[in-house]
């Protein structure tokens, strides 16, 4: 499972990459974008993944004195839980780039914002 | 103490609390906010300073009342609160520099700023993997926020392009640290340190963790993205971006890579100089401002990285090295954006704006040679240790690698300071104000304090502390004074220095300070013949003299290598004065640099690492390493005494110097060559390599070095371009007299030295004086200002009798030692060449007074007066003693001859009252004087007796004949005098070395142009070079690595 | 075309990387030593069941007032940009959904419900799943519902501002309160433990919560209507 | 662990693979934002399967929700803006 999942997310990172970097709609490089971080995100759960245990919440299910024998790590899911945030925060930033971008000269060509250079 | 969360909880707090002070009452909220800073940088400095103090210990700070590696942590050692100090302070003076943006945007920028520093500081401090990408993400954010602050609407692009690169480094990051956390069970950075790994993929989590916080260094060739913010940014955000955010990534780089492996330095090194070196290459065909600050920045971190990455073999001194360069990096950086807020313009041309201000002119300068690694600055002693290091270990490409980039920024620096101050200013190219000069200067003095600080540790030498530096800090405070009460300090400051030092001197040092010390006052008299305040003119000279008095005193490699620059230094802000200098002074200082850095070279092999090292050690070196020091030094001191093939600099730089600064450079500064010669030979002897004599090759040079220089001399129409030539020429000899590694040699050498500082001295300062009446350096425009100038004609000849060697002068006393010494040598065919220039040298000698003095006057200069007393008056001393030191050489040299006798062991000249006796023959200077005078007498009597017999001719009565000639010089007799000779030794005219040297500038500028159209300028173009740099970099390190 | 091809080999390198990661990834057998560490102390030291949430605001909290301040950062920023920018005028909103008369009345009798929902995932994410961030997203997808709804009607910016202002801040005086009487900056220890496993213990961890529910709204609300809004900003 | 486990995983992942694939190579762009906020929704099914609650929670509400509205914004001014 663990395998699949991680799979999985390097697809999604590797197929946001490509597509962040052939499409020069910047619109479609963000959608891109937040394909490669939901692959990070399941990357990093991925990882935190043990076969036939459960969810890091003890309960009368899980009581405390054999958690760590039954639950998953739950470091990385503390972690994905910040970098969804983190990203989200990335994603809106730069559609207001966007946004500004096609103020400045009605386009969302990203080859057309090069007067910066050399 | 309080504690170091604070940073954090203030920073953070305020930006919060902003909010609730609402939006309206901008100046309030502007002052809370910069209160908070300085309460930030307060907490800084506080733990700073008790931490050098020792007064604490590194502080651990537990989150959350857990003990890592279960909590974050954070740490404050020293390191961390220096760059918690540079951070802070910086964003403080950034948020001063950005306070119209800030004002009319409100609590929303105030609070992205203070975030940021917040966010930079926790960079620092953090232990966690995971929280620094935390605050990696933070201050992207930030910056992509405050880009948005400048006035150029292309920062738009900039920031997008930015936040594109982000998105990748945030997800090599994220993959990075989940498998190293896999790996180690934890994201502690100490205890990821502490355990060992097997898990698989481990080195290949590192990769990638290590490959995103590089990419966040801006690594060329990946950076186009990080170019274009500084380019299009506000200079105030700029700086932050520079100085804080660049270091902080650094240190995070550095705390990464140590739990990571010694197995990760040499991909970081390789890195680090493909960037550094790159990286300035590029910059030298830029003409943004800020964009060349910029790569100038990239190239600074790649220094730093490439540093890191030495840090097995740095040991102890890794702090002290790294931290010089990350400090002196940020300081400069932060200070040249500051002033760049300063100028409107974004031309390099248009920062001659700043010349009208000579504190502006000050604190550019002090950002240069910060950025270059100049002494007294924190990066001059990290470049030396790292030198140190580098050799003892092994790594010279390193080294070699590193001196390159150096030199090629130094490059566009000085190129840049030089259109400062040659430049047409630009109207109204400043909007100085009293905050963006507060802020400027406010760098300048952390420059210069941080200069104390390096030089002040425990085991250093502080160049600061030494009295000839002190007096040359001296002299820049009082720039205000007069030029003439300034002259009168100056000249008692040498005098003075010189009574204070002499006592301690052998003979040998003796004649040399005699010639550089009060020789040096003697010239400054002329000074005197200047008025206003001539605002730069004695910080620059004094930093030359303190430069030469600190190279006689050194005992230590480090002293002679710091006394070095200095006097490299100074000597080329004097040069720069000149009016047409600019390209020259430039030259000079590139030489100079590298001449420098063959010596840092030579000095870190000889001593392999051990300081300090004791100059009269050299002889102790290795027979093994013993060639390769003599090469480096060599090649190091003979750029000084410009050697033909390192000599193309000194023509122009000589010759375009003011009057009074040409006998300042030529008949002192290059005897800072000679003597370091000397002191090479004495203790290193001769030296083979590959079977050849290596002394016999620097007598090869010394010989082509007298002759060609002779030859290019006479076909000069220039009369200081003519002197600047016979200078090569004359050194030339001397080089061959030391080259000859006997006693009559050195002794002719010797006699060098004294000769030349005073005939060339004499020379430049009539030629000078001339110049300063006719306006003219031109010869075929003047002529018979004999009657006119009949003090100048009187230096002059005697200069050229004297120098040409003929009897009577000392000229001839040279002449006379040099050939007993070479019927002692063994060396027949330079002797050819060196036998051959002396009549050239005849040649060009008697252009000087034919032309100048001779001949018809030209009507321009029919009213022409004697040159200013003040120029004449040192000219008439020099004569005096020419005369003097003819009748009696014994005076000075007897005691250098026994000198050199007890090294050598021999004894061939014999000192017998007034005569001297070689094996050879007999020299009565008193006896040849009188036989000269009588025999000069009589010519002349018989002249004067002749006279009536001669003719007055009008000045045009043949030569308007016919038409007007096109070009009018061609008219003047004297215009391309040696024609004919032309024909027989034109073809060693050929510019080969300046071709030479040409084609190298050439190549390289070449190539930068080549570099940067690498740089689309598309943002999706730049993410495809980070993703290729990454894919690049993963195939070499795994094959080095895993 | 090359460009592609380029960059598809490229990011196919990267692909052998990844696939090295994967190919080696063994899953562990145990929990790794920090794993076990907060598997075993969850009810000693925060006193919260659930432990992600035990992490977020406690063990790591450090992360997560960064990862606040991003979304505060992000807000701010987002203002900044659209500030600079006149908006034009004319039809609002996304275009896609009709605001019918259905969709407000809708809204104005989800929106109440919603916001409870949210309060009750954010006050039980130390027991439950869910917590702060998750919280306050529901919460503003309440402020994004009624902006569908009803384009014209804006929510007080101040509003929003000051919750903003008074919870980051107050986040920070209580990470700091931590410092001051308990263990360190952002200690949860600051307030009694309580009962393992009710809804008023694992000392401040449900305050915390609340702070960062209330935030993370009010930030996701701000930027939503700043990139929403009609008029100027 | 169930095959049953293992087959809903596996039906998951391609699922997103599929929606990410067209995501990236449809023309129009209200189609790929669509289909984005699907690889998201889908991960966070995943994420269930994985034993992570607290993150699917999250990434349903914010990574499919939220975002996906904030794209619908800016596309609706950015037509607005290209329609002036």
């Amino acid at each position: 499972m663990a395998q699949i999942a991680l799979a999985t997310g390097f697809v999604l990172i590797l197929a946001g990459l490509y597509g962040a970097l052939t499409n020069r709609d910047i619109l479609r490089m963000i959608v891109a974008f937040t394909i490669a971080d939901t692959g990070v995100n399941v990357v990093l759960v991925a990882v935190g993944y043990m076969p036939g245990r459960t969810a890091p919440i003890l309960d009368a299910a899980v009581p405390v004195a054999v958690a760590s024998q039954r639950i998953i790590d739950p470091v990385p899911q503390a972690l994905v839980l910040t970098a969804i945030v983190i990203g989200l925060g990335i994603t809106a930033l730069m559609l207001a780039y966007a946004y500004r971008l096609f103020r400045l000269r009605h386009s969302l060509d990203i080859s057309n914002f090069t007067e910066l250079k050399w | 103490m309080v504690s170091p969360v604070l940073i954090i909880a203030i920073g953070l707090g305020t930006a919060f609390a902003l909010g609730l002070l609402g939006s309206t009452r901008k100046t309030l909220l502007f002052g809370v906010t910069l209160a908070a800073l300085a309460a930030m940088a307060t907490i800084s400095l506080i733990w700073l300073v008790a931490l050098a103090t020792g007064a604490t210990e590194t502080a651990e700070i537990h989150t959350a009342g857990v003990a890592p590696p279960f909590a974050i942590n954070l740490r404050v050692g020293i390191a961390e609160a220096a760059l918690l100090a540079t951070v802070t302070l910086t964003g403080l003076l950034a948020a001063l520099s950005l306070r119209a943006q800030l004002l009319t945007l409100g609590r929303g920028g105030m609070a992205v700023l203070l975030v940021l520093v917040m966010a930079i500081s926790g960079l620092v401090m953090t232990r966690d993997l995971f929280n620094i990408f935390v605050f990696i993400e933070l201050v992207a954010i930030a910056t992509a926020g405050l880009v948005l602050l400048s006035e150029d609407t292309r920062a738009v692009c900039a920031g997008f392009k930015f936040l594109v690169v982000s998105q990748i480094i945030a997800i090599l990051l994220l993959v990075g640290i989940i498998f190293t956390y896999h790996a180690n069970g934890s994201l502690n950075i100490d205890d990821i340190g502490a355990t060992p790994v097997a898990a698989q993929g481990a080195a290949l989590a590192m990769f990638l963790l290590l490959i995103a916080l590089v990419i966040e260094l801006k690594p060329f060739p990946a950076n186009g993205w990080a170019l274009d913010i500084y380019t299009s940014a506000h200079p105030g955000f700029s700086a932050i971006f520079s100085a804080a955010t660049g270091s902080a990534a650094l240190f995070v780089v550095d705390k990464v890579v140590a739990p990571a492996g010694a197995e990760w330095l040499p991909l970081l090194t390789g890195i680090g100089l493909l960037s550094f070196v790159g990286s300035n290459v590029v910059a030298l065909r830029q003409d943004n401002d800020r964009r060349l600050l910029g790569y100038s920045s990239v190239g600074q971190l790649g220094l730093v990285l490439a540093v890191i990455g030495q840090r097995d073999v740095l040991g102890d001194a890794y702090l002290y090295v790294a931290g010089g360069l990350v400090l002196s990096h940020a300081v400069a950086k932060a200070g040249l954006f500051w002033m760049s807020a300063i100028l409107r313009g974004r031309k390099l041309q248009d920062w001659a704006a700043i010349r009208a201000r000579a504190p502006m002119v000050l604190a550019f300068a002090t950002f240069i040679a910060m950025l270059v690694g100049l002494p007294p600055f924190p990066g001059f002693y990290a470049k030396w240790d790292l030198a140190q290091a580098l050799v003892a270990a092994g790594r010279l490409p390193v080294l070699g690698l590193i001196l390159l980039g150096v030199l090629i920024e130094a490059a566009y620096l000085f190129r840049w300071f030089g259109f400062a101050i040659k430049r047409e200013a630009p109207e109204s190219g400043l909007s100085a104000n009293m905050v963006d000069c507060g802020i400027t200067f406010a760098a300048v003095a952390g420059g210069w304090a941080l200069g104390w600080i390096w030089g002040a540790i425990p085991g250093q030498h502080n160049v600061l502390a030494t009295l000839p530096v002190l007096a040359v800090v001296a002299f820049i405070a009082l720039e205000p004074l007069p030029a003439k009460l300034k002259n009168v300090l100056a000249i008692a400051a040498l005098l003075g220095w010189f009574a204070l030092v002499y006592g301690d001197y052998d003979p040998m040092r003796l004649i040399f300070a005699v010639v550089m010390i009060p020789g040096g006052a003697v010239i400054l008299l002329a000074s005197f013949s200047e008025t206003g305040r001539r605002i730069g003119f004695y910080p620059s000279a004094m930093a030359m003299y303190a430069g030469l008095a600190l190279l006689l005193e050194a005992n230590t490699f480090f002293e002679f290598f710091a006394a070095w620059e200095v006097m490299t230094l100074g000597s080329y802000f004097l040069i720069l004065r000149g009016r047409m200098s600019e390209p020259h002074a430039l030259s000079y200082m590139l030489f100079s640099l590298g001449g420098a850095f063959a010596l840092l070279a030579g000095f870190a092999l000889a001593s392999g690492g051990v300081q300090p090292f004791a100059l009269d050690q050299l002889g102790t070196v290795t027979a093994e390493l013993a060639p390769w020091v003599f090469v480096l030094l060599a090649i190091g001191f003979m750029t000084k005494t410009a050697a033909m093939g390192l000599h193309i600099w000194l023509p122009g730089a000589h010759a375009e110097a003011e009057t009074d600064v040409s006998p300042m450079v030529s008949g002192i500064l290059l005897k800072a060559g000679l003597f370091g010669l000397f002191v090479m030979l004495m203790q290193l002897g001769r030296q083979s390599l590959w079977g050849v004599d290596l002394t016999v090759v620097l007598a090869w040079i010394g010989a082509i070095s007298a002759f060609l220089g002779a030859v290019l001399s006479i076909f000069q129409e220039d009369a200081k371009r003519l002197l600047a030539y016979s200078s090569i020429s004359q050194m030339g000899y001397a080089l061959f007299g030391v080259a000859l590694m006997n006693h009559l040699g050195w002794l002719l050498a010797m006699m060098f030295v004294i000769n030349h500082y005073v005939y060339k001295s004499m020379l430049f300062l009539a030629v000078g004086g001339v110049y300063k009446r006719t306006h003219t350096k031109l010869m075929y425009q003047m002529g018979g200002l004999i009657t006119l100038m009949p003090f100048t004609f009187v230096s002059v000849l005697v200069g050229i009798i004297a120098m040409s060697g003929v009897p009577p002068l000392s000229g001839f006393g040279g002449r006379w030692i040099f050939y007993n010494a070479i019927m002692d040598a063994d060396l027949r065919l330079p002797l050819i060449l060196i036998f051959m220039a002396g009549p050239i040298g005849f040649l060009y000698l008697f252009r000087l007074i034919h032309t100048i003095f001779l001949g018809q006057l030209k009507d321009p200069h029919r009213q022409l007066k004697e040159a200013p007393f003040w120029l004449v008056l040192p000219q008439m001393i020099f004569a005096a003693f020419l005369i003097a030191f003819a009748v009696l050489p014994g005076m000075a040299l007897q005691r250098v001859d026994g000198y050199i006798g007890s090294i050598f062991g021999d004894q061939p000249l014999i000192w017998q009252g007034r005569a001297i006796t070689s094996e050879f023959g007999y020299w009565n200077p008193v006896a040849i004087m009188v036989v000269i005078a009588v025999v000069f007498v009589a010519v002349f009597l018989i002249l004067i007796a002749k006279n009536h017999d001669a003719q007055k001719v009008k000045q045009f009565n043949i030569v308007f004949s016919a038409e007007r000639p096109y070009r009018p010089e061609t008219t003047h007799f004297a215009w391309n005098f040696f024609a004919p000779y032309r024909k027989a030794m034109g073809i060693l005219e050929t510019p080969v070395v300046t071709s030479f040297w040409g084609g190298v500038t050439d190549g390289v500028n070449g190539a930068a142009e080549f570099t940067r159209r690498f740089y689309t300028g598309n943002g999706q173009t730049y993410a495809a070079h980070v993703l290729l740099f990454v894919v690049a970099v993963y195939l070499i390190a795994m094959g080095g690595v895993a | 075309m090359i460009r592609k091809v380029v960059i598809g080999l490229m990011v196919a390198l990267l692909g052998v990387a990844f696939w090295t990661l994967t190919s080696g990834y063994v899953p562990d057998a145990e929990l790794n030593r920090t794993a076990a560490y907060y598997a075993a102390n969850a009810e000693s030291e925060v006193g919260a069941p659930n432990i992600v949430t035990g992490i977020i605001v406690t063990w790591r909290g450090l992360d997560t007032l960064g990862e606040v301040t991003v979304l505060f950062l992000t807000s701010a920023i987002i203002a900044l940009v659209l500030s600079q920018s006149k908006t034009p005028k004319g039809a609002s909103g996304a275009g896609l959904l009709p605001s019918g008369e259905l969709l407000v009345t809708g809204a104005r009798m989800l929106a109440p419900l919603i916001a409870l929902f949210g309060a009750y995932v954010i006050m039980n994410g130390h027991l439950t799943p869910g917590g702060g961030f998750q919280g306050g997203a529901i919460l503003a997808s309440g402020v994004l519902l009624s902006l569908l709804a009803e384009p014209s009607r804006r929510f007080g910016h101040t509003v929003i501002a000051r919750i903003e202002s008074f919870s980051g801040t107050f986040y920070v005086l209580v990470g700091l309160a931590g410092m001051a009487y308990a263990g360190g900056f952002l200690d949860n220890g600051i307030l009694p433990l309580g009962r393992f496993g009710t809804m008023l213990s694992a000392g401040a961890i449900p305050l915390i919560s609340i702070l960062i529910g209330l935030k993370v709204g009010a930030e996701f609300s701000s930027i939503l209507e700043s990139l929403h809004e009609t008029e100027d900003a | 662990m169930s095959t049953l486990m293992l087959g809903l995983g596996l039906v998951i992942a391609l699922a997103m693979v599929g929606a990410a694939v067209v995501a990236l190579v449809t023309r129009s762009t209200v189609t790929a934002v669509l289909a984005a906020g699907l690889v998201s929704l889908f991960a966070s099914v995943f994420f269930v399967v994985l034993a992570a609650p607290d993150v699917a929670m999250t990434e349903a509400a914010i990574g499919s929700g939220l975002t996906t509205f904030l794209f619908f914004f800016v596309m609706g001014r950015i037509r607005r803006e290209g329609e002036k």
